[in-house]
């Protein structure tokens, strides 16, 4: 009972919430309401006993990535309304075709996932799951781990190189 | 807010600040127009003004006496100094051989201004780099410096401590051990700011290779005092126009190697010592005699002018007086006040440095406003 | 104000000497300066000139219309025009080496007929540690050649006797006020502006104040 | 029910409560340090050598007009300082004072809760607090302002790397991210780990004066340079959310260093027998002794050292600490494999 509230209330504040981002007039206040997404899902992610997982939410997305952000929007001249494209109606069609494609993924899930809810094999998830997800990230997944990681990095280098005018 | 969408935000290019005229460490009424990329100064614009008196205009108008008492309120932190600067002017423009005695007298007052004014620069100075506890230090001893003059002339501050001629008043008694004493406190004061800046790790690094001026643009550009002694330039106006009784005393004038602001602090710091070297020499060698020469009730110089220069603790002090031999003030009264054409370096000092720099650059140029806008 | 004995200075009466043609200089011999003014006394006949007002008189011949010697300063008069010309060679020559330029400013002396001002600016040789003084005298609205090409820190001296006294220097960098505001009516050092300021407009009638100081930014603007 | 919502609520409240109280006298320590120092006596007026002036601080910011600069952005100026305050103190939740504390006659855990993230989750939580310096920087719509709140982020999020590596290495030696679990770790190993990993040690504080913004890395409120720093544009209670928000923040730094490097609530040298002597006196009273000693150095510090330059700082913590505190984790690695 509980659970369920809580879920159904965190899932309405992170739909308002998103629908807050793509709405709100000023960018930074966008990316303050994504903010709050982020706090939410990381709420979500607690009830469902997953606290690295919301605590990493918080620190990566959140703490780290949204502040780097909001320091494009806060610097980057925006002088210019994003509405002055040459193109009018691009804005109408672009969202026409995600509306489309939203559409066809909820009818997927609809479709497949809803008959056949995912058990996940009754207390799967101890109150210590940490150590599961670390052997699971770095000994049964190692090698994409580190794909990712090198991934990443490439990155990383390539930001630097464009960033940089003279290195 | 609905209809104020995306607000006009700053460019990524350059951007104009105003530093002052209310500002905590521009040091009065200075203000800078700094462009700045990112936090770097392109360019720097100090408009200056603000604490105009119009004192040249004034001491036009007064007579020679009683513009002794306005050159107090020129360098505020340092008005022994210009009150010699001024007295000794008017005493070449007429001539007047000032007794020994008072000679001493002055070069003890003027030292003692230096190591108070040169008090109250460490500790500005330092606290602008955030080392606030070396400005409370530094004013402690100031103190002593204030309660020195206080018990010579009554006055703290503004002094008014020289006449045309000669001292008003003779040395209190007992005030040549006080000033030994204090000399003695200060020579062992001077290690501990040392030991919370010169080798101070966070410091050097603040200060060193911070606003260099090699030896020719300093010159150029009209930097006086322990600024330009810094960028290793030999030129102290007590060694090469001894005016008071600079002449009969022995002293070193140390100087910079590289002219960037951690070698002005080592200059200023060791001109503490020389200070202090001076006062232990001409008290206890204080001569006999009287304090003020013979001088007519009436000053009226004779036509004619001259410039006379000082080594205040900013730098040169010059007055340009001009008497037309007829009327009891003087025709032209010009100041050639050291704090002004030292900022004029600031522009090429702070030029490629960063924000945080420009306060360390204001602090180790050492100006008062009161002088630059007189 | 107007009682201020000082600008109608007949003669100077005090000078030791009556000022006559510079004993020793290479041009030919001028007319003395205008009585009101300062007295600019030669040198006395045994005080021979220094090497370096000798050298200038040699090295530029008729740029130095008189030399004087008062209290120990040796001052050089010279053209207003030929200033700048007169300041590098004193830069720039061995035995002068003028190179440290302490003070520039400017005398009044609203009395002299046809030249009003005197800049005056004081050298020092730090090599040589020796002073000159250079004067040059203009009228009203002349100009004079700009030094801050030799000496930099000319800058903003020179800024500011043309905020007090409204002179102009040729050449200038970036000549405007310094120490009055940017819209500001009148030099303050001249001897013909009143001690107290430009009145009491402010005080007495701000809307006409406020008036005279729109036109005076609208002018500027243009 | 009393167990599981009352008890709670109850630490919640004294937590609050004493952490707010202690950031008020924290203010006045440090300006008693800063004077004694000085050679000065410090705040004297209010109270028997000024120890009303707390709350006289805090009347007066109460009471004083709360300015809205009329260009800010309303919105995000209001929201920034409680963005700030809240994390500073909900940080609070998972710091454990004491093993046990005895509370109207019952005995019970001396923390609010032990979650198995802690460590974590006091980081994230930190990581929130940049926001109100950051909004509240550009919302003021002030130049100094905004130097100072992106100063201030690059700052914090720079240091944040090297502190959260040095945090790593705790974990590494505990084997747990629970605060409580730290503690008794230490208390089975003997040592605090302050000894055992000096350089960690070394690393968090110096990283820990940044990230709240202290002397000799106070850069974002530089008064000589930018004013007053990201809070220039408020006042009033406003300013109040921003100042308590600092020294909470510190208090928070301080309270990490106890639990992770000098033991928590345990009493020096706890496995000695020699010295059981120590342990009469309650867990909480070691951990605020120890809480306290490590803010005076923070005071200390203060009224020591000058200020870096925003470079300098930049240099320090990118070629210096955080390469350290990498080099510090795969050593203390090497070592736990090898030994």
């Amino acid at each position: 009972m509980v659970e369920a509230v809580a879920f159904y209330s965190l899932a309405a504040l992170i739909l308002g919430f998103g629908v807050l981002v793509v709405t709100a007039k000023s960018t930074v206040h966008s990316v303050l309401f994504l903010v709050a997404d982020f706090l939410c899902v990381a709420a979500l992610y607690v009830t469902l006993q997953a606290q690295f997982l919301a605590v990493i939410q918080v620190m990566v997305y959140a703490g780290g990535i949204v502040v780097l952000y909001l320091f494009v929007v806060m610097l980057v001249n925006l002088k210019r309304p994003p509405e002055a494209h040459s193109d009018p109606r691009r804005m109408g069609r672009l969202g026409l075709v995600m509306a489309a494609a939203v559409m066809v993924e909820l009818v997927a899930i609809f479709a497949l996932g809803w008959s056949k809810p995912e058990v996940t094999g009754g207390g799967g998830l101890s109150p210590n799951n940490v150590e599961q997800l670390g052997r699971l990230l770095y000994q049964d997944y190692l090698i994409p781990f580190e794909v990712a990681s090198v991934l990443l990095l490439v990155a990383m280098i390539g930001a630097i190189v464009l960033a940089k005018r003279e290195l | 807010m609905q209809t104020e969408t995306l607000r006009p935000m700053f460019d990524t290019d350059e951007m104009v600040i105003n530093m002052g005229p209310q500002h905590p460490s521009t040091h009065g009424v200075l203000r800078l127009i700094l462009k700045l990329d990112g936090e770097r100064v392109v360019a720097c614009d100090p408009v200056i003004g603000y604490l105009h008196r119009g004192v040249e205009k004034l001491c036009e108008s007064r007579d020679y006496t009683q513009i002794v008492l306005i050159t107090d309120r020129m360098d505020y932190v340092a008005a022994a100094t210009n009150n010699l600067g001024y007295v000794e002017t008017i005493e070449k423009l007429m001539s007047i051989e000032v007794p020994r005695r008072a000679r001493y007298i002055r070069t003890i007052l003027s030292e003692l201004q230096r190591v108070a004014s040169h008090l109250l620069w460490l500790g500005t100075h330092a606290a602008d780099l955030g080392a606030l506890t070396v400005l409370l230090f530094s004013l402690r001893e100031r103190e002593l410096v204030l309660d020195l003059f206080e018990e010579y002339c009554g006055a703290r501050l503004t002094y008014n401590a020289m006449r045309i001629g000669g001292q008003p008043v003779d040395v209190p008694p007992g005030w040549d051990k006080k000033v030994l004493a204090f000399c003695d406190q200060q020579e062992q004061k001077l290690p501990e700011y040392e030991t919370l800046l010169t080798h101070n790790r966070i410091f050097v690094e603040r200060t060193k290779d911070i606003g260099i001026i090699s030896a020719a643009d300093a010159i150029g550009i009209g930097l006086s005092g322990p600024p330009l002694r810094a960028s290793g330039v030999y030129r102290d106006v007590r060694k090469d126009e001894p005016y008071a009784a600079y002449d009969e005393m022995e002293f070193d004038v140390p100087l910079g190697v590289k002219g960037d602001t951690y070698d002005r602090y080592l200059v200023r710091l060791e001109e503490f010592r020389q200070s202090l070297r001076i006062i232990r020499q001409a008290m206890p060698g204080l001569p006999e005699g009287p304090i003020m020469a013979k001088v007519p009730r009436l000053i009226k110089p004779p036509a004619g002018e001259t410039y006379h220069a000082i080594e205040a603790p900013k730098g040169e002090l010059g007055y340009f007086v001009v008497s037309d031999g007829k009327s009891p003030s003087p025709h032209r009264f010009r100041v050639r006040p050291p704090s002004f054409c030292n900022l004029q370096a600031l522009p090429q000092l702070v030029k490629g440095h960063l924000v945080a720099d420009v306060v360390a650059l204001i602090g180790t140029i050492d100006i008062v406003l009161g002088e630059v806008d007189r | 104000m107007s009682d201020d004995p000082k600008q109608n200075p007949e003669q100077p009466a005090a000078a030791p000497a009556a000022p006559t043609p510079p004993a020793k200089a290479a041009a030919p011999p001028k007319p003395p300066p205008p009585p009101p003014g300062p007295p600019d006394p030669p040198p006395p006949a045994d005080k021979p000139v220094p090497a370096f007002v000798a050298a200038l008189q040699h090295g530029l011949p008729g740029a130095v219309e008189h030399v004087s010697f008062w209290v120990g300063d040796w001052t050089v008069i010279v053209p207003a025009a030929r200033l700048a010309e007169v300041c590098a060679f004193l830069k720039s020559t061995p035995g002068c080496q003028f190179d440290y330029l302490s003070d520039l400013t400017a005398v009044d002396w609203p009395t002299r007929a046809d030249t009003r001002f005197d800049v005056v600016l004081s050298l020092y040789s730090i090599k040589l540690r020796q002073r000159l003084r250079v004067k040059a005298r203009l009228a009203d609205q002349e100009t004079v050649p700009s030094v801050t090409g030799l000496w930099p820190a000319a800058n903003w001296l020179e800024r500011e006797v043309f905020d007090m006294f409204g002179i102009t220097f040729t050449g200038h960098p970036d000549l405007r006020r310094i120490l009055m505001p940017a819209d500001w009516q009148g030099h303050p050092e001249r001897k013909d502006y009143p001690l107290e300021g430009p009145g009491e407009l402010l005080m007495e009638s701000p809307q006409d104040w406020l008036k005279a100081r729109q036109a005076v930014l609208e002018a500027d603007s243009k | 029910m009393v167990e599981a919502i009352i008890l709670p609520l109850v630490k919640i409240v004294i937590v609050l409560v004493a952490v707010l109280v202690t950031v008020m006298y924290i203010v006045l320590l440090e300006r008693k340090v800063q004077a004694w120092v000085q050679v000065r006596l410090g705040p004297m007026r209010v109270g028997p050598h000024g120890i009303l002036q707390p709350l006289a601080d805090v009347l007066k910011l109460f009471v004083k007009e709360d300015i809205t600069p009329v260009k800010a952005d309303k919105w995000v100026f209001t929201a920034a300082p409680i963005i700030v305050l809240v994390p500073a103190l909900i940080a609070f939740a998972v710091i454990p004072f004491g093993k046990t504390v005895t509370l109207f006659g019952t005995t019970m855990p001396g923390y609010i809760a032990d979650v198995n993230v802690g460590l974590l989750y006091i980081v994230s939580v930190a990581g929130i607090g940049i926001y109100g310096i950051i909004l509240g920087g550009w919302s003021s719509n002030s130049k100094y302002p905004l130097l100072a709140s992106l100063r201030a982020s690059a700052q914090l999020i720079s240091y944040e790397i090297a502190v959260t590596m040095t945090l790593v290495t705790v974990i590494m030696l505990s084997g747990t991210l629970s605060m409580v679990g730290i503690v008794d770790a230490q208390l089975a190993k003997g040592w605090w780990f302050g000894f055992m990993q000096p350089v960690a040690f070394a690393i968090y504080f110096i990283g820990g004066l940044a990230e709240t913004n202290r002397a000799p890395f106070d850069l974002p409120e530089a008064e000589q340079e930018l004013v007053a720093g990201f809070h220039t544009e408020y006042s009033g209670m406003r300013f109040a959310f921003y100042f308590l928000a600092e020294y909470a923040n510190m208090i928070v730094v301080s309270t990490v260093a106890t639990t992770l490097f000098l033991g928590g609530w345990l009493a020096p040298f706890p496995n000695v027998p020699a010295l059981s002597l120590l342990g009469l006196v309650p867990g909480w009273a070691w951990f605020i002794l120890k809480t306290f000693l490590f803010l005076y150095v923070f005071l200390w510090v203060r009224a020591t050292l000058p200020r870096y330059r925003y470079d300098q700082l930049m240099r320090l913590g990118w070629k210096w600490l955080i390469p350290l505190a990498i080099l510090n984790v795969v050593v203390t690695g090497l070592l736990k494999v090898l030994v």
